[in-house]
């Protein structure tokens, strides 16, 4: 028996921590492909990129860890980013008070969200998907056809370095940790995964679950919005299409980190680190490869295709080895 | 300070459900410091009453008062304010977290300010609460990996750390293991000792009666009978549960074992479950299986039935060999399946009574042409007539849900979807588990008619009781292997539970 | 009671929104009503395009009715059918692309609705409609030929990168084609372009640019098929030194088209070598003309193609055709028409 | 009096349960009719007609698939890869200009169009040649999900942007033009009153129809759907159930496509990009529940009807362009939420409890 246990034991060892292998295995062999990626020059850009998908990503698992889902954080960082622009271009905000409304829009945004899902009992999915596209509109009637661009003061972050690393990378760290204490140290992280893997447990022991909920949706329109902060930071500019897919990108990058769809499993810390790195890697590591356009998105596709392939062999395995120890119904 | 009057006292609750008076007007006081048995049949309001008390639910009318005041709780998190814990059958633990997390997570010993836990603190009072329950594990292993029993201990660990004053506990013994029994029985004299009143609600009427200080039998809703342990044997409390005389809980055994061998199974064995188990099923033969948690019998039926596949031995149904087979191959070959859970596995709890009762059979000719075309007149008269067999009770099979039927019944639709495919060999796997006496002793009737009609059945249950009063032969099986045979005439208690407990003893490794 | 307040709740708030809708009706009865049809506001060239038509028309009293088409040929294509079958007297439409174009106008013929197509021609003259047409290959060769001037004075081997549109737009395409025209011709001094995707999308242009850069530190020569993308073309040379100015020996040879403001703005600081130009106002007002004259005669299905040339706005003649760049009349806030 | 009230709230019941989105469209049908006159006109009705069909065709297929209790987002990437595939085939004349650095140049393509131009045979063949494309892409995401055991939601997010990109690199982004009359046709003509597009679409909700309500297939579907460990005890082939759904949504897909190819004369690599909000916003609001073994034709049927009133409605309204994403977002709000409020009251009288 224990002959095979310890064989068992290595493979789910490997598999736990399936996000750590396959970044490796991308970087090495993005590295072969083209000699000077190694440079540290190109992995700081590496992420520095993915920075503020890693952000979206980091409020995103919030939400999938209490077994939802958030559409709608494309359109919730368009809406932030077109307000702040707004106010800075017509009432002249600095651009601490610009960040601040786009903060508040962001939340309001999500309390809208969290209203709809816990007080309407809406499914999440649906409520989401409106609001992403209601949300898109509003932007749009607040842009009213004119171009936004963010002044010098608030672009210049986006290239600026603190102790000689971006701004970008110190805010994504920051935000990391952040919402790693608020998972594993604060009690309303840990009811988070308690809601996520039963829902109705949750309810019988006493915990909060609508509170739960709410918190965690709002704090992805933060995350979202704040995303989008840094985003545009880089850009200098936000335009009709700002926005739109991120929610993909966010989605896969957190699945990609080992966060399950269904709620209660997977971590901030390495994993939604590792996806948003991964996914951004794979895209610039085709290009410095110059790999024809058009088969880029075929190539990510089939990258991201794996990984989930290999996650999803990692629960049939836990599930398998689970069975035999414990024999109730 | 222990309150030496009325701890909790109930002033006509009634609760109604879809029209139906689960509580009818019960009137009921608890005193401090003692185990109260509540029995009753399924349907009887036992876990209604518990709920109401726990704040699950919120009674239509009447009152409770508790420890002298009026107290009717919103939610779950007020009962549990006041001291009140549940311990529910499927018990409310989170898998994806750690014992400390499980035991606090409603209630960390935190910063104050910030709000950040203070995990060195967490660890150590769980530790302490982990020594009152006489667990040893550490204490941040994910609860998942736990046994069921380990499980138990830690929901009751967490019920002490609120200094809960009433603990009720519902079905906790259906799945621990002897010894595990035996602790939760320690435990529990222990925690009456220290002044907690203790709720035991149960099937297993003989812990039941050795346990409890006082007894409370319910039926249809309302209270029949209360009083201390010596007024009451098992018989009494049947009586008033079933509110009519049965002479005897085991119809009559009728069906005999004939030569002819339906099933037959030689050195089967899967890593780590099952090991070289080789019996032989006859026609008309109902051969029990006794096991207790743990010992590889569920894992045995899945085996036959196809659901999980085998790496030795070989398997002949009806003299044909089987092997390496799906679901759908066995009831092809006359094999059923009525699985320990029904509510997971047994039924479609959304879907309506007729298409869960047609579900196994669809592929047969009688109801449906090439296997492809349903003949939905043939189904329905079919399913009318085996349910007025069974004597299942439901307002109208064509629309009603499964998930509105009472535990009994749900069993009779099950054992009805299966006997749609004509089984001739059926593996029943703790088939009267929580259902009321009635019902069961309606199963074992349907059991002895197959039997009768030629069908051999592999009856699975951790009931001895049960398999000596209806089954021809017992075979006893732990951690994974079969221990002994018992043919009928030579079942002595003694020996199967000795066998039984035999795989334990040497085994020893807790798997 | 409670299930007969809710369903009575529900009433209630069906019948608000139909009211809401109810206080859209139109005005009075005998007024043009013209339907625009738009593919999307990407890009501040199609922003401008977008003000420019449905501020003039609504300025001489002509209702306009908006259709945002988000990119979908498919919707656009409804959307103009449901235009046509409310008896709109003309359709402006900008498509998705050639070959929806030619759908769209068919439909249009057959209802007899004067048809009038902006800035993405029909990918064949068979159907009759009204088309104002910029050649972007003719205008990005031009572009291109004036960069390949500026760089054949510094006579050392170039390394040029183009910034390709969004792939499934035909603008796109005949811009990359006109630029690899162009450096195919020169073969001897430039070495094999790189391409960097946008999907006309800064965010992946921005990483993708970077990338490439970091990859290729050789790179002098960028083309951008348009000009919205430049503040990302800065944000990723400045911290590698290579934003300077014509002039400097670090300076990238900078060309792209479109011609708004910001191109204009970096030219002026000379950042900027040569840019090409669609006169955004002529079309718009030649085809509104055209539109409203064909619905005067009572045209049914009037046809005539307007050739906007467009022109590649460089360092040396900036100042005489400035006044033409749509880009630096929006920025100067001058009237918007010349005439 | 208490007679009267019975007889409203049996009403209401019955109205709430089974009907409530087709009466919803119908009232806001008429209301919109008496604001804007045109909309009962016999062009705009024949648009509704045209703009429903294919929609009908995906939210069908797309039921099957929630049926099950997955999601296909993958569907609007096949309509993409089969538009193009079958152009390829069929289309009269190509541009040489535009084609020549296509990777399937002088194989498949030549000057004198696809591979069989102007044979009588061309139309068939494409089509076929379409529908076994889309059901192979249905089997990658049936076998994904059933097989791999990977969460619905990522395989077909997946398969969708894999595919997309695929059918912009067959044709490097360009639209296949000149398709042979006979196809066009079916975007178009039809027999008599009853327009071609309205067949394949009543073809296809039948063939649901007896699926779900007449083949065992029907019943192991639902059985899927509700819980999939009792089906695989009770002997389903859940596996290949789960196949079958996602094949057929592929199906569906394709008809979808030939009908959208053929109203929009050409092959387009990027056709239908942004319809899936339509889809899923469509069979919501029918009431097929997300969550798997709740849904019938008759629902797919109701919720296409009021999306495509809705959105006739929408463009006939002199509102600006992003007014129109702000209703749409609401409107999909509202029946989610009156979806939430059907189920609260069929929950509470236990006899109209629905199958």
């Amino acid at each position: 028996m224990s002959g095979s246990g310890k064989k068992h034991t290595i493979v789910l060892a490997a598999l736990r921590n399936t996000p750590l292998i396959l970044f490796v295995l991308l970087f090495v062999c993005f590295g072969i492909l083209t000699p000077d990626f190694f440079r540290y020059q190109s992995i700081e850009n590496a992420v520095k990129q993915a920075s503020y998908i890693g952000i979206v990503a980091t409020g995103m698992a919030f939400v999938l860890l209490t077994g939802g889902i958030d559409l709608s954080v494309g359109s919730n960082m368009y809406l932030s980013t077109v307000a702040a622009g707004l106010c800075i271009q017509r009432f002249g905000l600095p651009g601490w008070a610009a960040f601040t409304v786009c903060i508040g829009v962001g939340i309001v945004f999500a309390a809208t969200n969290a209203l709809i899902i816990t007080r309407l009992r809406v499914i999440p999915f649906i409520a989401t998907l409106a609001t992403m596209v209601a949300g898109r509109g509003l932007g749009r009637m607040l842009l009213q056809s004119r171009a936004i661009s963010y002044p010098e003061a608030i672009t210049s972050i986006g290239s600026a370095r603190l102790w000689g690393v971006p701004y970008p990378i110190v805010l994504f760290a920051a935000i990391l940790a952040a919402a790693w204490i608020m998972l594993h140290r604060t009690q309303w992280g840990r009811q988070i995964y308690a809601v996520g893997y039963n829902m109705e447990a949750a309810r019988k022991a006493g915990i909060n679950t609508v509170r739960i909920s709410a918190t965690a949706y709002v704090l992805c329109g933060a995350f979202a919005s704040l995303g989008g902060f840094v985003s545009v930071a880089q850009l200098g500019n936000v335009n009709t299409g700002f926005g739109r897919g991120s929610e993909f990108d966010a989605i896969a990058a957190a699945v990609l980190g080992g966060i399950s769809l269904f709620g209660g499993i997977g971590s901030i810390f390495p994993g939604v680190l590792l996806g948003a790195v991964m996914i951004q890697l794979v895209s610039t590591g085709l290009v410095s490869a110059r790999v024809d356009l058009y088969l880029h998105s075929m190539i990510s596709a089939t990258i991201i295709f794996a990984a989930v392939a290999i996650d999803s062999r990692r629960t049939i395995l836990l599930e398998k080895l689970q069975q035999r120890r414990i024999q109730i119904e | 300070m222990i309150l030496s009057g009325e701890l909790i006292h109930f002033g006509n609750i009634t609760k109604e459900f879809f029209g139906i008076r689960a509580l009818a007007g019960i009137t009921l006081s608890m005193p401090s410091g003692q185990i109260v048995g509540l029995v009753g049949e399924n349907g009887a309001g036992k876990s209604t009453l518990m709920n109401v008390l726990g704040g699950v639910f919120a009674p239509d009318a009447g009152s409770m008062i508790w420890q002298g005041r009026p107290y009717s709780p919103e939610g779950p998190a007020d009962a549990t304010r006041e001291g009140i814990a549940f311990i529910h059958q499927e018990l409310n633990l989170f898998g994806n977290l750690s014992i400390a997390d499980n035991l606090f997570i409603d209630g960390f010993p935190r910063v104050r300010r910030l709000g950040v836990l203070k995990r060195g603190t967490a660890n150590r009072l769980a530790r302490q609460r982990l020594e009152a329950v006489a667990l040893e594990c550490p204490v941040n292993t994910p609860v998942e990996n736990l046994t069921p029993g380990e499980q138990q201990l830690v929901e009751i660990a967490r019920a002490l750390g609120r200094n809960a004053r009433l603990i009720i506990l519902d079905e906790p013994t259906s799945s621990l293991t002897q010894n595990e029994r035996e602790r939760l029985f320690g435990l529990m004299n222990e925690l009456r000792k220290g002044g907690c009143t203790l709720v035991f609600i149960s099937h297993n009427l003989d812990e039941v009666l050795r346990m409890s200080d006082r007894i409370v039998v319910m039926r249809d809703g309302c209270v029949v009978s209360t009083g201390e342990k010596r007024e009451y044997t098992v018989e009494r409390m049947i009586t008033d549960m079933v509110g009519r005389q049965i002479n005897n809980l085991y119809p009559e055994k009728t069906s005999r074992a004939s030569e002819e061998v339906l099933l037959r199974v030689e050195g089967l064995s899967r890593s780590g479950t099952v090991d070289d188990v080789s019996f032989v099923l006859h026609r008309g033969e109902i051969l029990g299986l006794f096991g207790l948690m743990g010992s590889g019998r569920t894992e045995l039926a899945r085996i036959l039935f196809g659901l999980d596949s085998f790496s030795a031995g070989n398997l002949e149904a009806i003299g044909r060999p089987l092997g390496g087979h799906k679901p759908a191959k066995s009831i092809s070959r006359g094999l059923a399946f009525v699985t320990e859970n029904r509510r997971d596995e047994g039924l479609l709890m959304e879907g309506t009574i007729e298409s869960n009762v047609a579900l196994a059979a669809l592929r047969r000719r009688a109801f449906s042409r090439w296997s492809v075309w349903i003949r939905g007149g043939a189904i329905r008269e079919r399913t009318l007539r085996t349910a007025g067999e069974l004597r299942l009770h439901a307002a109208d099979l064509r629309r009603q849900p499964a998930r509105n039927l009472s535990g009994g019944n749900q069993q009779k639709a099950v054992i009805a979807k299966w006997l749609l495919t004509e089984p001739k060999i059926l593996i029943l796997d703790e088939p009267t588990r929580g259902i009321d006496i009635g019902a069961k002793y309606e199963i074992y009737t349907i059991m002895n008619n197959l039997a009768a009609e030629g069908a051999g059945i592999l009856f699975i249950s951790s009931e001895l009781e049960e398999l000596a009063a209806t089954c021809d032969r017992i075979l006893v099986m732990s951690n994974g292997r079969i221990h002994g045979e018992f043919s009928r005439g030579a079942f002595d208690e003694k020996a199967i539970l000795e066998a039984a407990f035999e795989g334990l003893r040497i085994g020893g490794t807790k798997r | 009671m409670k299930k007969f307040r809710s369903i009575l709740i529900s009433a209630l708030l069906i019948s608000a929104i139909i009211f809401t809708c109810q206080c859209t009706r139109r005005p009075g009865e005998k007024q043009t009503v013209i339907c625009f049809a738009f593919q999307d506001l990407e890009t501040e060239y199609w922003v401008a395009a977008h003000k420019a038509i449905t501020e003039t028309l609504r300025s001489r009293g002509i209702m306009v009715l908006e259709r945002n088409g988000h990119q979908d040929a498919n919707r656009q294509l409804e959307q103009v059918r449901d235009a046509i079958a409310q008896d709109v007297d003309g359709i402006i439409i900008i498509p998705q692309d050639g070959e929806s174009a030619l759908t769209i106008i068919g439909e249009a013929n057959r209802a007899g609705t004067p048809i009038a197509v902006f800035n993405r021609p029909p990918a064949n003259r068979s159907r009759p409609a009204l088309v104002v047409v910029a050649d972007n290959e003719k205008i990005a060769e031009e572009t291109v030929r004036y960069m390949v001037l500026a760089a054949s004075k510094l006579e050392r081997k170039m390394k040029p990168l183009i910034l390709v549109g969004d792939l499934g737009d035909q603008n796109a395409i005949a811009r990359r084609q006109g630029f690899y025209n162009v450096i195919g011709e020169r073969p001897e001094i430039f070495e094999k372009p790189i391409e960097v995707p946008t999907k006309w999308d800064p965010a992946t242009t921005l990483a993708n640019l970077e990338a490439a850069m970091q990859i290729n530190r050789g790179v002098d020569f960028i083309f951008t098929s348009s000009d919205f993308l430049y503040p990302q073309i800065r944000a990723v040379l400045e911290p590698l030194g290579k934003w300077k100015p014509i002039g400097d020996k670090d300076h990238v040879i900078l060309g792209g088209l479109d011609g708004d403001s910001t191109a204009y703005m970096l030219m002026e600081q000379g950042f900027v070598d040569a840019t090409g130009v669609q006169d955004l106002f002529f079309e718009a007002h030649a085809i509104m003309d055209a539109l409203l004259k064909a619905i005067q005669d009572g045209q049914k299905t009037p046809e005539e193609w307007i050739e906007d040339p467009g022109f590649a706005i460089t360092q040396e003649n900036m100042q005489e055709k400035r006044e033409d760049m749509w880009g630096y009349r929006v920025m100067a806030g001058l009237a918007e028409a010349k005439k | 009096m208490s007679h009267l009230r019975k007889r409203i709230t049996t009403a209401c019941g019955w109205l709430l349960a089974d009907h409530f989105i087709l009466v919803l469209t119908v009232v806001f049908f008429l209301v919109m009719w008496r604001i804007y006159p045109s909309m009962g006109g016999a062009r705009n009705l024949a648009n509704i007609s045209s703009n429903m069909w294919p929609l009908l065709t995906l939210v069908i297929g797309q039921m099957f698939v929630l049926l099950v209790g997955g999601i296909d987002l993958s569907q609007t990437s096949i309509m993409a890869v089969t538009s193009v595939t079958g152009s390829m085939i069929m289309t009269l004349r190509l541009d040489p200009a535009r084609f020549q650095d296509n990777p399937l140049w002088g194989v498949v393509l030549s000057e004198s169009g696809g591979l069989l131009a102007g044979h009588v045979l061309a139309v068939p063949t494409a089509v076929i040649l379409m529908l076994t494309i889309g059901a192979c892409i249905g089997l990658i995401n049936g076998l994904a999900v059933a097989r791999l055991r990977m969460p619905p939601f990522m395989v077909t997010l997946v398969t969708m942007s894999f595919f997309s990109g695929f059918a912009i690199y067959l044709t490097r982004s360009e639209n296949i033009m000149h398709l042979p009359e006979s196809f066009i046709v079916i975007g178009r003509g039809g027999l008599g009153p009853v327009p071609y597009a309205m067949m394949i679409a009543f073809l296809t909700a039948v063939a649901a129809w007896t699926i779900l309500n007449r083949m065992v297939l029907g019943r192991w579907i639902y059985a899927v759907g509700i819980n999939r460990k009792t089906a695989v005890v009770s002997g389903v082939p859940c596996a290949g159930v789960i196949v079958a759904a996602y094949v057929f949504s592929g199906l569906c897909a394709t008809s979808a496509a030939i009908l959208y190819s053929a109203r929009l004369e050409a092959g387009r690599p990027t056709l239908g990009q942004h319809l899936l909000l339509d889809v899923i916003g469509a069979a919501v609001i029918g009431g097929i529940s997300l969550f798997g073994g709740k849904g019938k034709v008759r629902w797919a049927v109701y919720g296409v009807a009021f999306f495509v009133v809705l959105d006739n409605s929408l463009n006939k309204m002199p509102l600006n362009f992003y007014a129109v994403d702000i209703i749409k977002g609401a409107v999909i709000l509202m029946a989610a939420v009156l979806d939430v409020l059907r189920n609260l009251l069929s929950q509470r009288s236990p006899a109209r409890a629905g199958a």
